[in-house]
């Protein structure tokens, strides 16, 4: 019996990194690999200004708001879905929590508004989705053009300055010599990484990602998981906001323009796969920070934006098919 | 290309305060980069108005596409210390935190068009008049209709991206104007600032108003998809006043074939000037003409419109 | 084998099932079941393909609610909100389409939708330790736990479903054709296991096409067909015949169709020292026009990877293959087919079909040029020809403009089949031809594969049951941790020479590991 | 159990619209039943001017130019992949084609220019998925900054304006009573339905993207199909882009800004999903007709553009939802 039973156990036929269960890792290892090679670039072109501490905690700070979009939306991704909304939630959030009224109760009722109304619209995108069966897409999509709307019915087109210390303070606040902003990013990271690996919610997340069908039969609720994940992608979005806000000192319906494309671009980059089913915290992370420093990059040798875009578009071919490469391609076609 | 003639006539005055080359001198600029005329002949004429200066050095960095961006642009410009920093920002209020720091850096900031919430943000603030740009607007169709005894006109408005402040003082000024005249805008619509944006919601707004008797568009870069669409729709009823002065809407006016009969000026000279100032300020010294021994707080230009008449004197400041 | 039938039990009824109906689109699946199921027996069901078996355990298992009847459960009528609602109830289910999530480990697999928590977090000790107890309960404590199941072979996959179903505590254990995909040895093994959890008064509702396996493990049998129950309650000693003809209204006189006497002459595929690193190595053979030959082997030995070798879906590392005596382009199927090459790979659902697609689009695939004027394609000339070979393979239901989704397991086979029959193949690959297929279509499919040798076809067939190998083929080789181990005419060879030869391999490879 | 045998009875009833082979037909009916829904809004909110000749035609118009790039990324989706990349090549073969330079050619060279240019942007993108084997989202995404970049540098920033006649009357032209451009929407429309549904090409691209193994099992060269797919949408993109330069007379960096967005969200809610193999050309004309036509209902009704997104954001859910109903949900849940 026994022998009968190794013969259909699966051969060590192939090399390590070729082992799926290391493959994360070694999309990882390919994505620090860019970055390693971006930080030469860095040094070599601007040899002065780059390596200052003062640049790479920029660069961080500057990773932090749409870092933590990222890791709600890579939670979305590995779940089966996405989010468009999330630029459009960070906008509104921002602008709900710096209205006089919402000012009025300082720093943690800002906080707390932003949250909530991040989450409560989050959570109306998953019901649509889950309930009202709307393609993620188009869900979320509506809630990229409503929010956004009303966000700038709510601010009225005017940029709403705050006038609560703490919150513009914030940005510039340092703990150990780190900037706050950077912590908080590092903080949801952390726990992002945890609740995926480490609880059922994340391992929920990846069954249902991964075969909806099969988590069904195993007992799991598809679609409450399903409401959760958007709500987690809202939360998300409402602490991105009150960064933003931190940094900006104002609250604009103009604000998050976009973030959706670099949220999804960073995890997919990050080795999310958009089918769900896989994808990695770290991934996203780095994802965010290689795009971040690209940007830093071109301002540091101050080119042309015309000239960025080019050099950007062929960087991000050039990254992922580095990360991509494996010396086993060199022989084996399948 | 257009930032040349942009800047020739702007050198005049510069000869009179300048006098000998000072100590050299590093000017940072930013300004968003944008897709758009109006921007690139900002950052076009900041660069020419500099190269007049043999001891000017201009150290432009591009903003990318938002507040956010040009905020990490700028930090980093502080950090590489120039004498002056020009800044047009993408959003006043967003970046004046920035502009504190650069102050506080002992960096005087010349603060160009989109003001600061915070004086303290600016050691000179120069731009445009977008209420003004409003107000002319509004009074030369006034004017027109008055004269034409139109009672009850039909007013349309094609404004820029909606959700910009300096587009909700133009559209103010637009209106208090006209209300002057017992007069108000029966349709308003917004474009992008763009072309296609523009010669989109004109075609739909000439379907939801079959007869016009005037039209202020914002803005002559999306005003090309504006004239485009009133073409395609064959439609000449009506008047129309272009804004911020493309060299493009100029000639139309002198050409006077088609609607477009005026434009409200909103010149991006004014970063050229923002650049000798910035020199006036690094080397102390105050405007030529003027008592002070420096450069005022706050200089606004005029909005002035440009017709059939005078369009001569302007052109060569079109962008 | 002891035979179980002298282990008659009479427990009370656990569950009945009356009147059940369950309706899809355009099909009545279920159409007035009864079923009664007692404590502590193996109760198994046949039917053909579609008659609706897996319809039926997926409303037991609450993952299809039914659209009338009545279900009573311990004594009391139930219905099944959702598969939760049957777990608490005691029910657990191994399904007939693997219900894996392909990213996540076996151990997670294993325990999806119970893992052992503390305040939301997972207690991996915990969870790997249920694991692997599961696993090793079913004799395959080698099984990587960490390893993703989407990397695992069919087989060991197979393996972790019914693991995951053995770790619940069930007082009825439903599973759908779960030898399907396990080797002929593997059967015993699960057997085994089956008849531990009937000892301890655990009901157990199997499903199963191979008649044999009923023998082995069955108490009592019920029969369904076109969604109603023909037969309810038999005894396992059932004559063969009358179960056959219960299920399909006829009767079957025999499974293997005569083999002609002729020695097949001449070579229309050519095989030299093929190899692919960890896979297999140095494989030559050859098949001539009108001969079938047949690779026997374990799981696990790589015979679906030569067979995708030679079809070019896989580059060789060494060796090159001929048709004709002209060299194939190696890792190209395009030219593979251009030779008149034609596969039907081992898992069909996930490489051969388009499911959300009718019938006729998938037997059309393989050949839309042939179909087709200056990239036009002639509809009524496709469905024509695909009509035709739907009545050739008897597909239930005939009608080619139903989605592939739609159609039963054995009936997905013969459309895949079917494809290359449409394709006018000069050699068919058959990897696991008749997995999942019943015993009427069995035949039917047989019938087609020698008809096919007769017209000249020939045939590379790689199938886990030895019995099948022997009876279909002309020339069996025999395959052993990626070689060719042996090599004889069929009627040199029995049943027991070739296990031995395979078991030797599997010897050799446990000694190794 | 009451209500599992209530349950029975409306099934039957309703079983022939449920059965899949007629779904994508239904999709379409439910989309034409929203957009009979707006004609409605429309003829109730601006009666004297929403039914005039004038205003279809106008909005017709409006939907040409984003309708041929639709088609083109609907082919693209329905293979399993997905374009980001239209708008931006949009803009490169609208500045590339309006260059002083090619002017001079006169329109047949501009028309020439910017299919070529477009055709040959896409089949990088193809390139790059098939054989770089990079992720269709992620390749796209580096092109549509590229490209946009690219755009903007060989403009200079400034707008080119067209000062050829044929095309600069292009959008002006009618043949029948219907302008030239609705006349060539419709025609890619007509071409890309028989492509999809009765050739070969059409058939592989629904293979490659229901079950890319199989394909290739059957013989199919996913790659090459791959390839075409990306340069047709690429094609589609020259098109569209002479289009949008004739209506506009002048090419700019700026045109086709977000069109993928509307193109991708057209093609989806036409029932297209982005899981690739399924997809109906119909559905995402009527996707293209139905956006166009909401825009055209807030201008002529003077809605502020606020309120516009907000609504806009309702219609889409409502849309989707009127679209998926079925009377069987008010009995079932599965
Ligand atoms: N998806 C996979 N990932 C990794 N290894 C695999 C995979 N599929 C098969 N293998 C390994 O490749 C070898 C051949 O497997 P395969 O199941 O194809 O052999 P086989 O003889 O065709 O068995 P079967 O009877 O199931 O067809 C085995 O060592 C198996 O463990
Ligand atoms: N999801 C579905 N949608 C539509 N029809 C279905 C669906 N599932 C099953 N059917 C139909 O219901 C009937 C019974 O299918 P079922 O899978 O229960 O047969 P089966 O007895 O399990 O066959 P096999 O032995 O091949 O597994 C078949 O005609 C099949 O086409
Ligand atoms: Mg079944
Ligand atoms: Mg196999």
């Amino acid at each position: 019996m026994t022998d009968l039973a190794s013969a259909a156990a699966p051969k060590m036929k192939t090399s390590w990194w070729r082992d799926d269960a290391s493959e994360p890792v070694r999309r990882n290892l390919g994505l620090t690999g860019v970055l390693v090679a971006l930080v030469v670039i860095g040094l070599v072109s601007a040899p002065d200004t780059f390596a200052t501490s003062g640049n790479v905690l920029n660069i961080l700070t500057q990773a932090s708001a749409i870092g933590v979009i990222a890791i709600g939306m890579t939670f979305v991704i590995i779940g089966g879905g996405i989010d468009l909304s999330v630029g459009a939630l960070t906008a509104l959030s921002a602008v709900w929590c710096t209205t006089v009224a919402t000012q009025g109760f300082g720093g943690g009722g800002m906080l707390f508004t932003a949250l909530v109304v991040g989450t409560v619209a989050g959570t109306i995108n998953g019901v649509l989705i889950a309930y009202g069966r709307l393609v993620p897409f188009i869900a979320t999509l509506a809630m990229m053009v409503g929010a956004r709307g009303l966000a700038t019915k709510i601010s009225n087109k005017q940029t709403q300055p705050v006038n609560v210390e703490s919150i513009n303070r914030l940005a510039e606040n340092k703990l150990l010599g780190i900037p706050v902003l950077v912590l908080i990013f590092a903080g949801v990271t952390a726990v992002g990484w945890v609740v995926l690996n480490r609880t059922t919610f994340g391992r929920r997340t990846v069954a249902v990602g991964g075969n909806a069908e099969a988590a069904r039969l195993a007992g799991i609720n598809v679609r409450r998981q399903t409401v959760l994940l958007y709500a987690l992608s809202g939360l998300c979005c409402g602490l991105a906001a009150l960064m933003v806000v931190a940094q900006a000192n104002a609250g604009s319906s103009s604000q998050g323009d976009l973030y959706e494309l670099d949220a999804i671009a960073a995890a997919i980059i990050g080795g999310t796969t958009l089918t769900g089913g896989r994808g990695t915290v770290i991934g996203s992370l780095l994802g965010v920070v290689v795009f971040t420093t690209i940007t830093n990059l071109f301002i540091l040798n101050n080119l042309p934006t015309e000239v960025q875009n080019i050099v950007k578009g062929a960087i991000i071919v050039g990254a992922v098919l580095v990360q991509q490469f494996q010396p086993r391609d060199l022989f084996r076609k399948r | 290309t257009s930032n040349n003639q942009a800047a020739v006539p702007a050198t005049a005055p510069a000869q009179q305060s300048s006098g000998k080359p000072g100590k050299p001198i590093t000017i940072g600029f930013s300004a968003p980069a944008a897709d758009h005329g109006w921007l690139a002949a900002i950052t076009a004429d900041a660069q020419a108005r500099a190269k007049q200066y043999p001891e000017v050095t201009l150290k432009t960095v591009e903003a990318g596409q938002d507040a956010t961006a040009q905020r990490a642009a700028l930090q980093t410009l502080i950090q590489e210390k120039p004498d002056v920093i020009v800044v047009l920002p993408f959003d006043g209020a967003q970046l004046t935190a920035t502009g504190r720091a650069a102050m506080q850096a002992g960096i005087p900031v010349i603060n160009l068009d989109r003001q600061f919430s915070d004086e303290l943000a600016f050691r000179v603030l120069i731009r445009g008049d977008n209420y003004g740009m409003g107000v002319a607007a509004g009074h030369f169709i006034g004017e027109r209709l008055k004269t034409a005894g139109t009672s009850a006109p039909v007013i349309a408005e094609i404004a820029g991206i909606d959700n910009l402040p300096l587009t909700q003082d133009r559209s103010r000024g637009f209106k208090e104007a006209l209300s002057s005249y017992g007069f108000k805008v029966s349709h308003r619509v917004a474009a992008e600032f763009t072309i296609d944006s523009g010669q989109k919601v004109t075609a739909n707004l000439l379907q939801a108003a079959p007869k016009l008797d005037a039209v202020w568009n914002h803005d002559d870069d999306q005003g090309v998809g504006v004239l485009a669409a009133i073409n395609q729709a064959g439609r000449k009823e009506f008047l129309m006043v272009g804004g911020a002065g493309s060299r493009k809407a100029m000639e139309q006016i002198r050409a006077d074939n088609t609607v477009l009969k005026a434009t409200v000026t909103y010149s991006p000279t004014m970063s050229g000037s923002a650049v000798s100032l910035a020199r006036l300020i690094a080397n102390g010294r105050g405007i030529g003409d003027l008592v002070e021994l420096t450069v005022p707080k706050e200089i606004r230009l005029a909005s002035e419109t440009v017709t059939k008449d005078n369009v001569a004197d302007y052109i060569g400041l079109g962008f | 084998m002891t035979d179980s039938a002298d282990t008659p039990v009479d427990g009370p009824p656990l569950l009945t099932l009356t009147e059940v109906v369950k309706t899809f689109p355009g099909v009545r699946a279920l159409d007035g079941v009864e079923l009664t199921v007692r404590q502590g027996e193996v109760h198994c069901l046949l039917g053909q393909n579609g008659a609706g078996k897996s319809t039926l355990i997926k409303v037991l298992s609450g993952a299809h609610r039914p659209d009338a009847g009545q279900i009573t459960w311990q004594g009391r009528s139930v219905s099944f909100a959702d598969p939760q609602a049957a777990m608490r109830a005691g029910i657990a289910t191994i399904y007939q389409e693997l219900d894996l999530v392909p990213d996540m480990t076996v151990a997670e697999n294993i325990l999806l939708g119970h893992e052992p928590r503390t305040a939301g977090f997972v207690r991996r000790g915990a969870m790997r330790a249920a694991a692997h107890t599961a696993l090793t309960r079913l004799g395959h404590g080698e099984i990587p736990l960490g390893r993703p199941v989407g990397r695992l072979p069919a087989a060991a996959q197979q393996i972790v479903s019914m693991a995951r179903a053995l770790s619940r505590e069930a007082r009825m254990l439903i599973m759908d054709e779960p030898s399907a995909v396990l080797a002929h040895d593997e059967v015993s093994n699960l057997f085994r296991i089956i008849r531990e959890l009937r000892d301890q008064g655990i009901a157990v509702v199997y499903i199963s096409h191979r008649l044999e396996e009923i023998r082995q493990i069955c108490d009592r049998v019920t029969v369904l067909q076109d969604g109603r129950t023909t037969a309810a309650d038999l005894p396992a000693t059932t004559p063969t015949a009358e179960l056959v003809g219960r299920m399909t209204g006829r009767t079957l006189e025999h499974v293997f169709p005569p083999r002609p006497p002729r020695a097949p002459s001449g070579e229309l595929l050519r095989v030299e020292g093929l190899t692919r690193h960890g896979e297999f190595s140095d494989a030559s053979f050859t098949v001539g026009p009108g001969e079938i030959v047949g690779i026997a082997g374990l799981v696990g030995s790589g015979r679906s990877e030569l067979l995708e070798t030679v079809f070019g879906a896989r580059r060789p590392d060494a060796g090159h293959v001929l048709v004709d005596g002209r060299r194939l382009k190696p890792g190209s199927v395009a030219a593979a087919v251009r030779a008149g090459l034609g596969l039907a790979p081992e898992e069909r659902k996930s490489q051969a079909l388009l499911l959300g697609e009718p019938v006729q689009n998938n037997i059309g695939l393989a050949s839309l040029s042939r179909h087709a004027t200056a990239g036009f394609v002639r509809r009524g000339a496709e469905r024509a020809a695909a009509t035709e070979v739907a009545d050739r393979l008897e597909l239930r239901p005939q009608d080619v403009g139903r989605r592939a989704r739609t159609l039963s397991g054995g009936n997905q086979q013969k459309v895949v089949v079917g494809r290359w029959l449409l394709g006018g193949t000069r050699l068919l690959l058959l990897d696991e031809p008749t997995r999942g297929v019943d015993v009427g279509a069995r035949a039917e499919l047989y019938q087609v594969v020698r008809s096919l040798a007769e017209d000249g076809v020939g045939v590379l067939l790689v199938s886990s049951e030895v019995p099948e190998v022997l009876g279909l083929a002309d020339r069996v080789l025999v395959m052993r941790e990626g070689r060719i181990v042996h090599e004889a005419r069929a009627e040199e060879i029995d049943e027991h020479t070739v296990l031995d030869l395979v078991m030797a391999g599997s010897l050799l490879e446990g000694a190794a590991q």
